[in-house]
């Protein structure tokens, strides 16, 4: 049985991330998500090739199996059919810290060559033109998970040479860094953006193109980025999403509160 | 033979606001939309409160409204947004203002800080925030964290100061007079928080007899002995949620959010909703009650 | 009112020691409680005068009311009517050691003229010829409550000059010595015995004969102590149980399982 | 749309303790006469397993049992004894002999070094032990504990050594075939002793259907995400007791107790009840169901 996938003027840019990030998720794993597009993406995978991940939030839901879309980490819509609900002790700390997340998802306002990611000041420290969120568990998620998988838009502002601030860790500065610091995760995995894929070079810990997505060129993903990017040779073709994959995202997002419907 | 008399915590909710002097420190309960101390924090403006210091991991609609009141002066915390909506506005504006000033930890730095002062030790080991300007950089603290060679394995651990704040503010679904809590749902850094408090208030949407609690007492999670004052407020988290009790009210929030991008628009909800009425009894009648009875959990969900 | 008190020939000495440790709980206190005389003493004070005293046993029941008697800490029985049941680190870490504990109740079977406690071997550490129980929670209760009470008895190879092996701190050598390990509560406060109640010299922290049981001498007292004891000029006797507290007593125990009914 | 197929994680007592390589480290589950792996033991003495360590707060008959057989070679725990009868009387006499070796520790001790691996961090902060010889004096470890001075507040702190052994044992009320644990009453220290194993191995009095669970997933003690497998095990703590669903034996217990005083009476007791019969099955045949019966817990209390 060969798969059979939807053509590009079929998707949106983000159904199809939200399809990339669903397909870093395997069977059986432990998957730390917050809201937005990782919410869906971990959704379709449990309805498609990994029905028995297991959804951690960090406000405390664990093994969720939302039925509405959340817009909380903390929606008691994720207590649904969920194994547990505790805290964040629990989440953060045991489950996570105590080494049991197989892999954590994140957003980033900015991110450099390394992985490292800023979601806390854009600006000085001293006097930031913008105070973002800040860590909240992301700095937790990508210290500990074994792996973990970004997702973001790509804009030049935000693939930069150098963080305004280095809110969570990626491989630092590079190879040995992440071992010398003492944290426990592998460092990053993956890089979703609106563009392409993102992976990184096991020799330099360095960020690399992976894929890209259809329509899109090496040139407008190197012009996009404010940092260096390694470019293979070869660089293959996003894989597409599945029809089934968009039918189950377009029920799981109904009134498309995270994919607007509109190309 | 003498029966035990029930101990009778309970006081109104300008009471116990009139309890927390200017520039006292607060741990602040809920996560995220779940159970913010919202009534709490509207009694707080309402009575003009100054310089307080507010402990948490993340909060949202709560704080925001806290730091356009100028109520509060620092926070240490993770995380604030309205998540699925945007950055909070009135705090943006009062950081540019110079009036607010925030130290950075992680979420899981902040629940360990608060378990820290809830088990009386002075801190406690973390494997977060290692390698990142969370550690490197910090804003008023003389001491941030410490990071040292475990004398065990040798391998490097972050020690991050307990917290013991004068007041913890934790906004529960249940309690009965004497204190005992009992919360439905997610508990977020709640539980931590409310030991970590010299005194602790705990806001409730009901107040149950005392031989329901201690007919199941499996389903305690902060026992009568830590608590000191018990308020009954009901809808006291709204726009905000409270698990199995009633869902949140996005267009209110919206709402806020949208009006609050400018320091006029602050100023007018602040006062149509807050100084403009005299208590939460009146604020909830403005809101109405068709608009709550609508939000009203639908079981078997909790929302 | 006047206080009408039993007769000495109307209680047991058994009975006496549970009176006494009754009453040092005082109203509203939180109380920390092992199995045996303890248990008996705090039903007792809750019974009295000291309703709203709140016991809290380390395996995990809080503010218990139970109705039977338990042979365990961590039995049922102390479950019914508890306002919590939660498990150690809650009641050791974050109540206890929270600073929130007011009274804890010990047993010793070695003490010293500080207060100090065996509860671990008989012998050397080396080859022990016996092997006690062990601290328990014992180690916690006198390091973290704000005051503690002993309740054993008293013979001359249970008080003595240097303890086999200090399990539990009492005054450790002398003034100061609690502060400078960095010990958070206040030491002992009374030793409870078959014999006599002892208290500690506030200045040196030495254990202090407080009151003799009635019909019991200095001397007698002495003579079944292997370390030097304080003796104040006037001795005066310990103060009787009401009939209304051996009444209570003997509701308490019916069965005689801590204090047997023959005297 | 693919239905998650429900993870099925249940094996038998008997294949549960084959997994359990001789010289494995264990935490043990239970406290004093509440809900103590009583089956479990029984399995390891009849499978004939040796050189253990068992790390637990404190244990009573249980692991009396496994000293007399010769199981375990080692303890860390706080507290032996068999409340309200006496000292345990096999462990004394392996300690006579030099067959077994006991490292002390206070409870809180214990349980912290139990939270500290569940947390994932070598050491747990503790103002316990100071000033006494469970400080000064230890038996096998190369690092029992160290005092520190806090970088915060220069006080004295106690770091005890967090423990990740190799199996957690826990008996409970109720678990589901994926794992999710639900525990009635107290929970002792099961609930950070279960996630401080690389693996876990939990008996229940009954498997219960998954979708009970997740009507109430605030019930839920220990999630399925720390379970490895599932062994149904009714009546498993005999003759201690498990809140809720049965009460002590004390008549057993008692006579277990006296036999044990002599070599000749603990073997007679090993060989009668638990060598001599071919599973807990038959130790529960040997007990009688009429005497099993009359313990049961009688509503509305939990014994």
């Amino acid at each position: 049985m060969t798969k059979k996938y939807a053509e590009p003027e079929e998707f949106t840019t983000l159904e199809l991330m939200a399809v990339c990030g669903s397909r870093q998720i395997k069977n059986g794993e432990v998957v730390f998500i917050g809201t937005g597009l990782p919410l869906i993406a971990a959704m379709l995978a449990k309805k498609t090739h990994a029905p028995r991940a297991k959804i951690v939030y960090e406000a405390g839901f664990i093994d969720s199996n939302a039925k509405d879309i959340a817009l909380s980490i903390a929606d008691s819509r994720l207590g649904y059919r969920a194994s547990a609900a505790i805290g964040l002790i629990e989440t953060l700390g045991l489950m996570l810290q105590g080494g049991h997340v197989d892999v954590g998802f994140v957003g980033a306002a900015q991110i450099d060559e390394y992985g490292n990611i800023n979601t806390t000041y854009i600006g000085s420290f001293e006097n930031p033109t913008v105070r973002l969120p800040g860590s909240g568990g992301g700095n937790d998620i990508v210290s500990s998970a074994k792996r973990f998988v970004v997702i973001m838009m790509h804009e030049k502002r935000k693939m930069v040479k150098k963080l305004d601030y280095l809110t969570s860790p990626g491989f630092l500065d590079g190879p040995g860094a992440r071992e010398k610091a003492g944290l426990m995760g592998d460092g990053p995995s993956l890089v979703v953006t609106n563009l392409c894929q993102m992976d990184f070079d096991p020799d330099t810990k360095r960020i690399r193109l992976a894929t890209a997505h259809p329509g899109v060129s090496v040139q407008q993903v190197l012009e996009n980025s404010g940092f260096d990017l390694i470019v293979p040779k070869n660089v293959q073709t996003t894989e597409l999403p599945t029809p089934e994959e968009l039918t189950l995202l377009r029920a799981i997002d109904p009134s498309g509160i995270y994919i607007p419907r509109a190309k | 033979m003498v029966e035990a008399p029930v101990e009778d915590k309970r006081i109104t909710l300008k009471e116990a606001v009139k309890l927390v002097p200017d520039g006292s420190h607060l741990f602040w309960g809920g996560f995220g939309f779940q159970r913010p101390p919202m009534a709490f924090a509207h009694e707080l403006v309402r009575q003009n409160k100054r310089n307080l210091t507010i402990y948490t991991c993340g909060s949202e609609m709560d704080i925001d409204i806290l730091s356009g009141a100028k109520v509060v002066s620092r926070f240490e915390l993770a995380f604030y947004a309205i998540e699925g909506i945007g950055l909070v506005p009135n705090i943006q504006r009062r950081i540019r203002e110079g009036v607010i000033e925030i130290e950075d930890y992680s979420n899981l730095a902040m629940a360990l800080r608060f378990l820290g002062g809830a088990l009386g030790v002075p801190f406690m080991p973390l494997k977060s925030m290692l390698g990142t300007d969370l550690l490197a950089k910090k804003r008023f603290r003389s001491k941030k964290a410490e990071v040292i060679e475990c004398p065990f394995t040798g391998e490097k651990v972050v020690l991050v100061p307990s917290v013991r704040p004068d007041f913890s503010i934790v906004h529960a679904p249940r309690v009965d007079r004497e204190g005992n809590v009992q919360i439905d749902g997610i508990k977020g850094e709640d539980v931590e928080g409310a030991r970590a408090g010299k005194k602790v208030i705990v806001l409730a949407e009901e107040i149950v007899d005392s031989e329901f609690i201690r007919s199941q007492p499996d389903q305690t999670v902060i026992p009568n002995i830590y608590v000191t004052h018990v308020v009954e407020c009901p809808w006291g988290s709204y726009p905000m949620m409270v698990y199995n009790y009633y869902d949140y009210d996005m267009e209110h929030v919206r709402m806020y959010y949208d009006q609050c991008k400018t320091e006029e628009g602050w100023q007018k909800y602040c006062e149509e909703y807050i100084t403009g009425v005299n208590d939460c009894v009146e604020f909830l009648q403005k809101i109405g009650i068709d608009r709550l009875m609508k939000l009203r959990a639908k079981k078997p969900f909790p929302y």
